[in-house]
């Protein structure tokens, strides 16, 4: 008897008092990435990143008083793999999902979360057609690979002031993508002109025979708008057989890598067209983040796209408490029309109606006599 | 004489610069047991390969009951009668006996892909006959109680007579057998010669290309003889053996290469 | 004109005497025991990075170039022999007799085991050969532009392929390759030590991969793991254009894939090269069933 | 027909097969959305790895270019619904026959070839898909980015949108075509592919027409593998040429060969090992895939014959240990 009387005493008290204290219920939002597979090392700072968003929020109060939790999906880089991933966000509930790198990857995730009408934001899908669907849903805080390709073209046209202009590409969905851009806006362009177009093989070594070829058209400017592990073997073999036109990567083609397949001696002088690195990004909240990041893993972030997760956190952050609600179709209408330059990391932050971000920012960088990207 | 069954007629085929056969005519009487011999590299295989259809000649015609295959593929020469079994065995070793004699029902079957997957009244009904054809032969091979066994795990001297019930399966009207004696000790070729004659008295016509020479003198009723590439002769057992041109022919051989008696 | 031919002519060489060297260690294990050894493009990736690691953590760099290399490439090539016979013992001698499937199963895995091993040992970043200035140097003859780098692939590999097809065509031990491959049951009834000659064979084929491996990583420079698997693809279908299990065959494959591939990227478009070069080799197999120079093996019935 | 053995076991054997069915059709009830959507993903694997059987388990020709049916099968469907607006209900049948027909155009000028031969066009072939896909040559296939906007099935009133939807189609068209393959194992058709398997020569002289049912295991698989593709573009609403490489192919080889060559059981559990084994392995981190390729050679050498070999193989392999 009195054994159970008290074992109904602990009970209770013991649920009063987890009335009592019980923490807010916490708001709960997706972040979708390669967390494993090739691009895994993306995964981990935008993880990095986005934690860091969360962990500054939950210190200033939360939003709406309650604090965020992140839950964190692996979609590895594969398409199959980010559908199933998106499918388990909308099925544990999440009120938006940060949404993905890699815009073959986006794509099927984004029409799920269409579908369950989720609000996703993608923070590396920089294909122009992702938002050229009327998706309602999707919003990005990076850029348009149209706006690269354009800045490509006023690079030639305003700043190199070259006239031939040979472009390469890998054929994968982003560089094809970039190429198509700078392509397009060469053709408008009153002097430059393009003397080749092509595509390579992404894995292969020897790309002399393409390299022979464009010879002929004597470029002045090569515009590669695949990956560094072929950007450094084209610049290498351009230059043994005798070519010495200028070499200008797209936002994949040049890092520390590129300089280290090539050589430094050749890839110096190469230019790259990018979004701005985290350490070069003037505004006081992107000095706070990074010297955060610095503070937690060592190094700044080593490329521009976990930023944009970050951001897309902030964004998030924002529509909930700037409606109260957490209902996807309210903070999908707040982005479109409400949300007017939110200070992000990346600046200041608005979207169009179709879901792109307004505006773009884009530098060109030149490798250095140390191997070091530095504003042109 | 009877009909002949099987009529080559002036066939040629040469491989590279080499002539293998060289305007060879012969004929198999209809219902009777009828060898081709000759040493080794007279010609024998490919003269098979050619009325089987597995090589088409370059030049002569091949004649099966009133009909031209020459030059048709295997399947076909199958289907119109004859039927085959190999000097080195070729069974389908990771079948069963069973299902290895059930191939040979599959051109006087017709079943397609509908069929089979609807598991049609027509269907389960062929299944029926196919099933009790290869039972048939299996039991005239004397091999039933063997049938859910793996071909490959069978004594060879098995192997062979399931290659035989195999091509009976076919319901062929002439049977060739390239040396089935050949590997088999003598109370097996025994058996072998025993089973020979009752196909044969059951009206079909048997080809036999043979090394043993008791074999051959024991059973036929007609004998074709090949040398390097020619026929030298044809006729039954009796003229055969008095033919002058054959004994030089086989005179000439080496011993081991072929003798008359060096097999007991 | 003519020299642009010329040079994609030496472009198309180069990389095909690679495919060659990677091809014939296809082309022998399966001359001897009909299997498609896939793993064999990773012994040809281990052997670059094995001849990375020597030139840059050790001293051997500083022999100079003719004697470094030397070494470099004989201790590339002698691990990736050990290595070689080890990948036998452990994932194809089991499977000798278990049909033609099974091993290529096991290749594959084995594939997968190596280029993790690698991706473990050396990163999946990219690694890049130190530059050597003296390898550098480049000739235009006659508009024909080349380097010296060019020029010790093309020989390095022909007089290899040379001394291969010497020992195969007229020493003992080849004849006892040759006849294994043509009836390994009569070559152990004749007194050939059968696992002797797979063991040779998985001692050459790899050492010779690894040599094309130190080469590559001397001309490209750059390495990565996955990249055994494009050259392993490649020299399946030099080996199978040449008529696979026929070494001269290999040899010939070989060159013709790289000038394919030259043509193909040089006169028609670099995105469509792949589909030109296996547009001809169907073309070439319909034609020819077994290959270029692939003897025809009639069917014994 | 007559096994006495089996016929003794035959009940019990239904017994377990009903049960395991039983619990395949609560199984969504239960898991959740997201197992029954990986569940899904399994179905149409195992759909794949049931086409390649034909024609590797059965027939025994080499293809390791499979994807390029299942390819052809998801850009049908793609294609014809976004360019013209055909409904995927329908088009799911349409994929069908345009992978089987493209099989049969590409593979018979080839059927001839022997083993490693052919093993390597069906690589090609694979390559050569893929790169076109890429290549985007009549602005139809979308290039890299693949087609997207592809629409869900329509059954009626009832959209085929949800986890639960697709893990029933893919269970409903999994269930048919076990059926049918296992109706075609016991009959003169797949009796006539098994005695190529096991010689070509004299299968031929048996009177089978060697070229044509090669030909019919070549274009029912690939028939297959395009409703597989179907499937899947509906699934996912968009395709692109990455899902549709040569690992892909290479991924339902061993399946096959892994599971047991010919066997459905065998088919299942191969797309189990090369789905779910990697999943288990997540805790080794980095060490993963260096387990698996190592796991993969360790099966093949422990049981050559694949995990779960047909039942004639099993006969035999109890035989040699026996002798």
């Amino acid at each position: 008897m009195r054994k159970d009387s008290v074992v109904v005493m602990v009970l209770i008290l013991g649920l009063l008092a987890s009335i009592g204290t019980a923490a807010p219920k916490p708001i709960r939002i997706g972040l979708q990435g390669p967390i494993t597979g090739p691009w895994a090392y993306e995964g981990e700072m935008a993880v990095n990143s986005v934690q860091i968003v969360a962990d500054q929020i939950n210190e200033a109060g939360g939003v709406l008083g309650r604090p965020i939790e992140i839950v964190i999906g692996d979609d590895q880089g594969s398409p199959r793999q980010g559908a199933l991933v998106a499918q388990r966000m909308v099925s544990e509930g999440v009120v938006a999902v940060i949404s993905s790198y890699g815009s073959s990857v986006t794509e099927p995730s984004a029409a799920i979360y269409e579908e369950a009408e989720l609000l996703n934001i993608a923070y590396g899908a920089t294909a122009e057609r992702l938002t050229e669907r009327g998706l309602k849903f999707f919003f990005r805080t990076c850029f348009r690979d149209d706006r690269q390709g354009q800045f490509f073209a006023s690079l030639v046209d305003h700043v190199l002031k070259v006239k031939r202009v040979a472009i390469i590409h890998d054929n994968t969905t982003f560089a094809k993508g970039l190429a198509e851009a700078a392509k397009r806006f060469l053709e408008e362009s009153p002097t430059a002109e393009l003397v080749f177009y092509d595509a390579i093989t992404p894995g292969e070594k020897d790309f002399s025979p393409i390299l022979t070829r464009m010879r002929t058209t004597a470029p002045e400017v090569i515009y590669f708008t695949g990956y560094y592990p072929e950007a450094g073997l084209i610049l290498y073999q351009a230059r043994n057989l005798g070519i010495d036109a200028l070499f200008v990567g797209g936002n994949a083609a040049i890092n520390d890598e590129f300089v280290n397949i090539a050589g430094l001696d050749v890839a110096q002088g190469s230019i790259v067209t990018q979004e701005p690195l985290p350490t070069d990004l003037p505004y006081p909240e992107a000095r706070d983040f990074l010297t955060e990041y610095i503070e937690r893993h060592g190094e700044a972030p080593s490329t521009p796209w976990p930023v944009y997760a970050a951001d897309a956190l902030k964004v998030i952050a924002a529509a909930i408490q700037a409606t109260g609600s957490t209902d996807s179709r309210v903070l999908g209408d707040y982005l479109r029309e409400g949300l007017q330059d939110l200070p992000g990391i990346t600046g200041p932050i608005s979207f169009d109606p179709s879901g792109d971000r307004a505006g773009a920012i884009y530098r060109a960088y030149v490798v250095d006599d140390l191997g070091q990207l530095v504003p042109y | 004489m009877e009909q002949p069954l099987l009529q080559v007629i002036g066939v040629r085929k040469a491989f590279g610069g080499l002539l293998a056969v060289n305007d060879v005519d012969f004929w198999v009487p209809e219902g009777q047991i009828a060898s081709l011999i000759g040493p080794n590299g007279a010609g024998k295989t490919t003269v098979f390969n050619l009325i089987t259809g597995i090589e088409s000649p370059d030049a002569g015609k091949i004649m099966f009951a009133g009909r031209d295959i020459t030059g048709c593929p295997p399947h076909v020469i199958t289907r119109a009668g004859i039927a085959r079994t190999f000097q080195t065995l070729r069974l389908f070793p990771n079948l069963t006996c069973l299902e290895n004699v059930m191939a040979g029902q599959h051109v006087r079957t017709k079943a397609g892909l509908f069929s089979s997957v609807l598991r049609t009244s027509r269907q389960q009904e062929e299944e029926r006959r196919i099933y009790e054809a290869a039972r048939r032969c299996l039991d005239k091979v004397g091999l039933w109680h063997l049938r859910a066994e793996l071909a490959k795990n069978l004594s060879y001297g098995d192997q062979r007579l399931l290659e035989i019930a195999r091509a009976l399966a076919t319901e062929p009207s002439l049977l060739i057998l390239d040396e089935p004696a050949s590997g088999l000790n003598n109370v097996e070729t025994a058996r072998l010669m025993d089973l020979i004659r009752q196909i044969r008295d059951e009206g079909i016509t048997i080809l036999l290309i043979e090394h043993d020479m008791d074999v051959v003198m024991g059973i036929s009723e007609w004998i074709t003889v090949l040398d390097n590439g020619r026929k030298i002769g044809q006729g039954t057992p009796e003229d055969i053996q008095e033919n002058e041109e054959v004994i030089v022919a086989y005179l000439g051989k080496e011993e081991e290469d072929f003798s008359w008696n060096s097999c007991n | 004109m003519l020299e642009l031919f010329l040079e994609q002519l030496v472009n198309g060489l180069t990389v095909g005497s690679v495919y060659s060297l990677v091809a014939l260690g296809y082309t022998m294990v399966y001359g001897v025991m009909r299997l498609i050894n896939f793993a064999h493009g990773e012994l040809f990736m281990l052997g670059s990075y094995l001849g990375f690691t020597l030139l840059v953590s050790t001293s051997i760099g500083k022999l100079g170039v003719v004697w470094g290399l030397v070494v470099v490439v004989l201790m590339a090539a002698g691990a990736m022999a050990v290595l070689g016979i080890l990948i036998e013992r452990a994932a194809y001698a089991p499977l000798r007799r278990s049909g033609r499937l099974a091993p290529v199963v096991s290749a594959l895995g084995v594939s997968i085991f190596l280029q993790n091993a690698a991706m473990l040992i050396w990163g999946s970043r990219y690694r890049a050969y130190p530059v050597w200035a003296a390898l550098d140097r480049r000739w235009q003859i006659g508009g024909v532009h080349i380097t010296l780098m060019q020029g010790i692939i093309l020989g390095v590999s022909i007089i290899l392929m040379l001394l291969l097809y010497c020992m195969i065509q007229r020493t003992t031990l080849g004849a006892a390759i040759r006849a294994t491959a043509i009836d390994q049951e009569t070559a152990r009834l004749m007194g050939i030590d059968v696992n002797a000659i797979i063991r040779f064979i998985f001692i050459i084929g790899p050492a010779l991969g690894a040599v094309a491996g130190v080469m590559v990583g001397l001309y490209y420079r750059q390495l990565h793991f996955t990249m055994g698997w494009t050259y392993s693809l490649k020299a399946f279908t030099a080996a199978i254009m040449g008529g696979i299990g026929n070494i001269p065959g290999a040899m010939v494959g070989g060159m013709l894939l790289g000038i394919l591939e030259m043509l193909g990227a040089g006169y028609i478009s670099a995105a469509w090269k792949d589909v030109f070069v296996f547009i001809i080799l169907i073309a070439l197999l319909i034609l020819r069933p077994t290959g270029l120079l692939g003897e025809r093996v009639a069917e014994k019935v | 027909m007559e096994m006495v053995s089996e016929a003794k076991e035959l009940p019990r054997r239904r017994l377990i097969y009903g049960v395991l069915y039983l619990l395949l059709l609560i199984f969504p009830f239960k898991a959740g959305p997201y197992w029954t959507d990986v569940a899904t993903f399994f179905g149409i694997y195992v759909l794949l790895g049931l086409s390649l059987n034909i024609i590797v388990g059965e027939v025994g020709l080499f293809n390791m270019g499979h994807a390029a049916f299942y390819a052809l099968g998801a850009y049908t469907t793609g294609i014809l619904n976004t360019v013209w607006g055909i409904p995927t209900i329908w088009l799911l049948p349409v994929s069908g026959l345009v992978a089987g027909g493209f099989g049969y155009i590409l593979t018979r000028p080839i059927i001839h070839l022997r083993g490693d031969y052919l093993l390597i066009v069906t690589i090609g072939l694979n390559e050569i898909l893929r790169i076109t896909l890429i290549n985007d040559p009549w602005g139809l296939t979308g290039g890299p980015n693949g087609v997207l906007g592809i629409k869900r099935m329509r059954l009626g009133s009832l959209v085929i949108n949800r986890p639960i939807h697709f893990y029933f189609l893919v269970l409903i068209v999994t269930t048919l075509v076990v059926v049918v393959l296992l109706r075609l194992q016991r009959s003169r058709i797949g009796r006539a592919w098994n005695y190529i398997r096991e010689d070509e020569v004299a299968a031929e002289a048996m009177g089978i027409d060697v070229r044509s049912m090669k030909l019919l295991a070549f274009v029912l698989g690939a028939a297959l593998a395009g409703i597989a593709g179907s499937i899947y573009a509906t699934k996912m609403m968009i395709i692109s040429p990455e899902s549709f490489t040569f690992w892909e192919s290479i991924v339902l080889f061993t399946i096959v060969i892994l599971g047991g060559m010919g066997s459905i059981p065998g088919v299942i559990v191969g797309s189990a090992v090369m789905m779910v084994l990697p999943e288990l392995l997540r805790d080794f981190m980095q060490y993963r895939m260096l387990f698996f390729g190592a796991a993969m050679v360790v099966m093949m050498v422990f049981r050559p014959q694949g995990l779960w070999p047909s039942k004639r193989w099993q006969l035999e392999m109890g035989r040699e240990t026996e002798e």
